[in-house]
């Protein structure tokens, strides 16, 4: 790479843009934190980088791998669900026998068993799943399985709390600091810690496993003709996917200070879905860029009308339409294009690709390639 | 996170044949593509197979390299038998295949492409998640194959946005990427221009020593010219092997192809 | 002339699978396309029914333009495309099969009745779900063309992967709706037989149209049979 | 997925033991799964149908039975019990194929995953029209007075509208939803469409006009669900959503594109699950996720999913 060429890349390396987005987040909106004027909009900028990093778990899967999972706020609620209750405590008969735990205030305790949880679920189903299904069929039952977290959650009412959930969470302490109760510190905390998450998560789209996950998405067959063994990346991936929604939930507990079972509600899989898509979902950026324009639309347009959700709805579908490739698609469009060009023919984009196989109606994924009859 | 391979050590050269099948057949629904086929492909050399359509050629290649499972028999490449072995096992074990319609990852670069074909030799090794950029060895040999299918300018280009006869090259290099002892081309030329042809069989021909190349082509000039031994396939069963000389001289193979008017 | 293609290309993906094809075919002819595999012989059968994109050039029938369009419009019109897969519905009875191709077809010389008359085999299996051998899905394929009464049939390779004997039977049945006055456009491999069929031949290689003439014609010219045809 | 109270009414009752189950309460509960089995076939019949012809998956399915409990619940009052059913049914059919040539057609050539995307933004939109028009809280249909509520068989009280009337009506559309498939020209085309549209096409069939006319099929069988469905239970914004994944499930369990896999699927889930409200009642909106765990190590193409559909 020649030296020009290495500073363009710098400078336009997605981590550099996301800490730029993470800083600026908490500025837009009216709130001028150099002058102590907050204006609510700090809970905003956190809840987006949360949801930033639950959807780029969600898109690593989706956009890197072409698996579209419709359950993911499974994983976000059992981070979620396993923070309150070790930072609450509990006392449940599980089979006859009594658990107990008292409050525990250490937060790394609580990501590690938050990371458990998830980890140990998201296996046991990608080892169900996986071998199964692909294409819609694998979203219908990710779906599926996603709602039988849900009813836990919202039934087991001794250990959960039931519809009302948990309340209370204490705010953890930074080295026995009580710094995070104060909402501008814990966006801080929040944003560095998704911010560590998402160098992680690059880190890993980077490396050969990445680039594996990206000729899978590209062209299974092909990829297992080179010699991967492509269910087995298929799980680890469905398994890392899961890693991140489970932190952004141990943050997402700790910011509201509380948990209910909507956490794990089919809106939450598909609000991650639709962030993602609105952002550009096989780009790094597009998850984040997509919270971001997400809560900024939710929270513009509820001021307006209690049906804010139609009009998301309604920018979703568009998208979907005439945009798939999201805001970062647009972005690239005039990059390569220029809005010229754009402006004179705007439904001229460039589709995303059809898959190289019918695979959609495949719950097996072993079929062959060659349809029956088409023998030559 | 990627758990060893499978210790599946290439089965050593010396059993004299490359594959052989024992009985092999496949059927769909009330069609027999491969018909009770037990051949002897020896090692070394371009073994090309022909015939008119609908004689099973590329069900063949098929079940040789796992896409389909057989109906019946049995098959082995070199002393290994391979018949119930998944095919990316058997891409492991060195069988490297091409196919008929272009079969590349459509939005990577070409250097993506051919890296993530030499890469997949590395696949299971403990630095996998090491950033791609630092494995030298992979971008070495990335680099050469790159060179030999003449499309290292064009490396930074999304691979769907290439002429049809450089795609066709690109899956030519992800075929020899990592080095196979056994390329099974289906159809390699189909679809391209006269000049394309051209630099296509040589690079088949510059590639080929050292290796055993099965392949299933049309072009008969071309499959003359570079064949060692031509095998004929008619409904299903092979009608006739040979050199390109013999099967010239063939009648059941000229009433084959032309019926009687030759 | 009833069908015409003039100077028409089309392309699979990036490669150019139909360079400059023009040929036509007269009402009550047999025309046979002939060539090698690969020669873009089904590409023109696929191009005409409207699966495969004509980049440029026409294609007219009975003196309209038909270019790009719609598989079911062309069928309407009177085209019937035998596939070379042949595609019947396994799921279907036999007779759902020949119903089905009925429904958008025109009333003419055949109907259901007929064609189990003629096709003995597939009047017996009327009832029962088409999971038929090679020969006799061939027979429902080409029963299922002729039920519609069209005005002209495309039969890629009626007798592809079929064993000597049944080719031969299927080979006996286009005699014989050739001798019926039928118009068809013929893609066969082997040239004797597709020969011994037709009126008239173009030969295709790569693509393009290399010679052209009644059978007599070709046959005279070897050079060119052996050039394009043989091995 | 908010609220619960809208779920299908599995009776809340006590947690019994299990030795204390009479006779009674368990003939009571399997009628009552029958009914409920056959709401949920009617709507993944409906929904399977549209996958096997076109391979779409609709989200938007659940928002059509509650469009349906919606309309039934407004023309009840305007033009009496039994025309309104026929009109809501009529009209949901009728916004389907509007639904499937504005905004699905435009899909087919992408990757089907665009069709699920596309129908879960305009299940959103659906439900907030439906909470603008209709409010947030529940409303109610009656079934009219001379329909009476119960009927006495062998010693035992059943509802007469819910457990009986409904019962057998859902097994004469089913049988005629069978014939239209197996004995009509439209049902030789939508089996064949299901195996190769392609072919369908070659034979001369319109098929974009036959997807829109399935499509708008599929939709008034969820419409008709719901509106049958409207004196039964409560009519509220959250039974979109309710229903749609249930509707996965039982398209899951019975196999994608089949017939008679949504029948069995459909009973199966809607039995256990009125059953399961008696034995362990905090399990009940589990039943079926369960048993879709289940089939699915067994046979994971469901039920009765072989690669021939409608067979």
């Amino acid at each position: 790479m020649t030296p020009p060429n290495r500073a363009r890349r710098l400078l336009l390396h997605p981590l550099l843009w996301t800490a730029l987005l993470f800083l600026a987040l908490p500025w837009t909106a009216g709130s001028d934190p150099f002058h102590g004027q907050w204006s609510g909009f700090v809970g905003i900028a956190t809840t987006m980088v949360i949801f930033a990093l639950f959807a780029s778990g969600f898109n690593l899967l989706f956009g890197h791998v072409g698996e579209l999972s419709f359950g993911h706020a499974m994983f976000f609620t059992l981070g979620a669900y396993a923070t309150a209750l070790y930072a609450n405590g509990f006392n449940v008969t599980v089979l006859g026998a009594v658990l107990a735990h008292g409050k525990g205030d250490n937060m790394l305790v609580a990501l590690a068993l938050s990371l458990l949880l998830a980890l140990l679920w998201a296996w046991l189903l990608a080892r169900i799943i996986i071998p199964r299904s692909s294409g819609i069929y694998f979203s219908m039952i990710t779906l599926a399985f996603a709602q039988i977290v849900f009813f836990t959650t919202y039934r087991w009412s001794d250990l959960t709390g039931g519809e009302d959930g948990l309340q209370n969470v204490a705010r953890p302490t930074l080295f026995g600091a009580d710094v995070l109760r104060d909402s501008d510190h814990f966006y801080w905390f929040a944003a560095l810690c998704v911010f560590v998450a998402l160098c992680v998560l690059y880190w890993i789209l980077a490396s050969p496993f990445g680039s594996v996950l990206h000729a899978i998405r590209e062209n299974k067959q092909r990829a297992r003709f080179l010699g991967y063994d492509v269910d087995k990346y298929r799980v680890n991936a469905f398994v890392l996917s899961a890693v991140f929604p489970a932190i952004a939930g141990w943050l997402w507990t700790y910011f509201q200070q509380a948990i209910n079972p909507d956490a794990g509600s089919v809106e939450y899989s598909g609000n991650v879905v639709m962030m993602s898509l609105l952002g550009g979902m096989q780009t790094f950026m597009g998850p984040l860029l997509g919270a971001s324009v997400y809560y900024e639309l939710q929270n513009e347009v509820s001021q307006a009308t209690k049906y804010w959700e139609a009009w998301i709805g309604v920018v979703f579908v568009v998208f979907v339409l005439a945009g798939p490739r999201g805001i970062m698609g647009i972005i690239d469009d005039v990059r390569t294009n220029g809005v010229a060009a754009i402006l004179r023919n705007p439904f001229k984009r460039e589709e995303p690709v059809e898959p190289t196989f019918d695979e959609a109606l495949k719950p097996l994924d072993e079929s062959p390639a060659v349809s029956e009859t088409g023998v030559r | 996170m990627s758990a060893p391979a499978p210790a599946v050590p290439v089965p050593a050269a010396g059993t004299g044949y490359i594959f052989k099948t024992s009985g092999l057949t496949r059927r769909f629904s009330g069609f027999t593509a491969v018909n009770d086929v037990s051949i002897e492909i020896p090692e070394g050399g371009v073994r090309t197979i022909i015939g008119p359509n609908g004689a099973g050629k590329t069900t063949f290649f098929n079940l040789l390299s796992g896409l389909l499972p057989p109906s019946e028999g049995r098959m082995w490449f070199r002393d290994r038998e391979i018949t119930g072995l998944p095919a990316y096992q058997r891409a492991r074990l060195g069988i490297a295949r091409s196919f008929q319609i272009t079969n590349i990852f459509g939005r990577l670069t070409v250097y993506e492409n051919v890296r993530l074909a030499v890469q997949a030799v590395h696949d299971g090794k403990a630095n996998f998640f090491l950033p791609t950029a630092r494995m030298g060895k992979l971008a070495e040999r990335t680099e050469r194959v790159l060179h030999d299918i003449g499309l290292w300018d064009a490396r930074d280009t999304r691979a769907e946005n290439l002429s049809h006869g450089d795609q066709r090259r690109l899956e030519i290099g992800l075929v020899i990427a990592r080095d196979p002892p056994v390329l099974l081309l289906d159809e390699p030329l189909a679809g391209m221009s006269p000049t394309e042809t051209h630099e296509t069989v040589e690079l088949i021909t510059r590639i080929s020593p050292g290796r055993t190349i099965l392949l299933v082509e049309h072009d008969i000039d071309v499959v003359m010219t570079i064949s060692t031994t031509i095998t004929v396939f008619q409904t299903g069963g092979v009608l006739a092997v040979g050199t390109p000389t013999e099967i010239r001289a063939n009648e059941a193979v000229q009433r084959a192809y032309l019926g009687e008017i030759a | 002339m009833l069908l015409e293609l003039d100077r028409v290309n089309a392309y699979y993906e990036k490669s150019h699978v139909l360079q400059n094809v023009t040929l036509s075919v007269d009402a009550g002819e047999v025309v046979a396309l002939l060539g090698r595999n690969g020669s873009g012989r089904s590409t023109t059968c696929k191009t005409i029914m409207g699966l495969v994109v004509a980049k440029s050039g026409t294609i007219r029938f009975k003196g309209q333009e038909i270019t790009n369009k719609s598989p079911f419009a062309l069928a309407q019109m009177g085209i019937a495309f035998v596939p070379e897969d042949r595609r019947i519905f396994p799921n279907l009875t036999v007779g759902e099969n020949l119903r089905l191709a009925a429904l958008a077809g025109r009333k003419g010389a055949w109907n259901e009745k007929r064609i189990y008359e003629y096709f003995a085999v597939l009047g017996e299996r009327k009832d029962k779900p088409a999971k038929l051998s090679g020969g006799e899905q061939q027979m429902l394929a080409i029963a299922r063309a002729l039920v519609a009464n069209p005005d002209i049939i495309l039969l890629d390779e009626p007798m592809e992967g079929l064993a000597p004997l049944i080719a031969r039977s299927v080979e006996e049945v286009v005699r014989g709706i050739r001798a019926e006055g039928n118009t068809i456009l013929l893609v066969e491999q082997n040239a004797r037989v597709a020969m011994s069929l037709s009126d008239r031949g173009y030969v295709l290689s790569n693509g393009r149209v290399m010679a052209s003439g009644t059978i007599a014609e070709l046959e005279a010219d070897e050079a060119t049979m052996h050039r394009y045809l043989a091995v | 997925m908010r609220r619960t109270e809208g779920l299908p009414s599995y009776p809340r009752r006590e947690r019994l033991p299990a030795i204390h189950l009479t006779l009674a309460q368990l003939t009571d509960q399997l009628v009552n799964g029958i009914t409920l089995g056959m709401l949920y076939i009617l709507v993944a019949l409906g929904l399977n149908i549209i996958l096997g012809l076109m391979g779409v998956i609709n989200f938007s399915h659940g928002s059509f039975f509650m469009l349906g409990a919606y309309l039934m619940y407004q023309f009840n009052g305007l033009i009496g019990f039994w025309p309104a059913i026929l009109l809501a049914a009529v009209l949901v059919g009728l916004l389907g194929m509007a639904f499937e040539s504005v905004l699905v057609r435009p899909l087919y050539r992408r990757i089907p995953e665009y069709t699920l995307l596309l129908t879960f933004g305009t299940a959103l939109i659906f439900a907030q029209i439906v909470r603008r028009v209709w409010g947030d809280d529940a409303v109610r249909v009656d079934t009219p007075p001379y329909i009476p509520d119960s009927i006495n068989i062998a010693g035992l009280a059943f509802p007469f509208y819910k457990d009986v009337f409904l019962v057998l009506l859902t097994v004469v559309i089913l049988a005629g939803v069978w014939l239209l498939l197996n004995k009509t020209n439209i049902g030789i085309i939508i089996r064949a469409g299901t195996r190769d549209a392609e072919m369908v096409k070659i034979l001369g069939i319109n098929m974009p006009l036959m997807f829109t006319v399935v499509f708008g099929l599929g939709s008034l069988m969820a419409g008709l669900a719901g509106a049958l469905a409207a004196p039964i239970y409560a009519i509220q914004p959250s039974l979109a959503s309710e229903w749609i994944v249930l509707t996965f499930v039982i398209v899951i369990v019975g196999g994608i594109g089949s017939f008679w896999g949504a029948i069995v699927g459909g009973l199966l889930i809607g039995i256990l699950t009125s059953l399961m409200a008696l034995l362990w009642p905090p399990a009940v909106e589990m039943t079926g996720y369960f048993i879709m765990g289940i089939i699915l190590l067994v046979r994971p193409r469901g039920l009765f999913g072989v690669e021939g559909l409608f067979e």
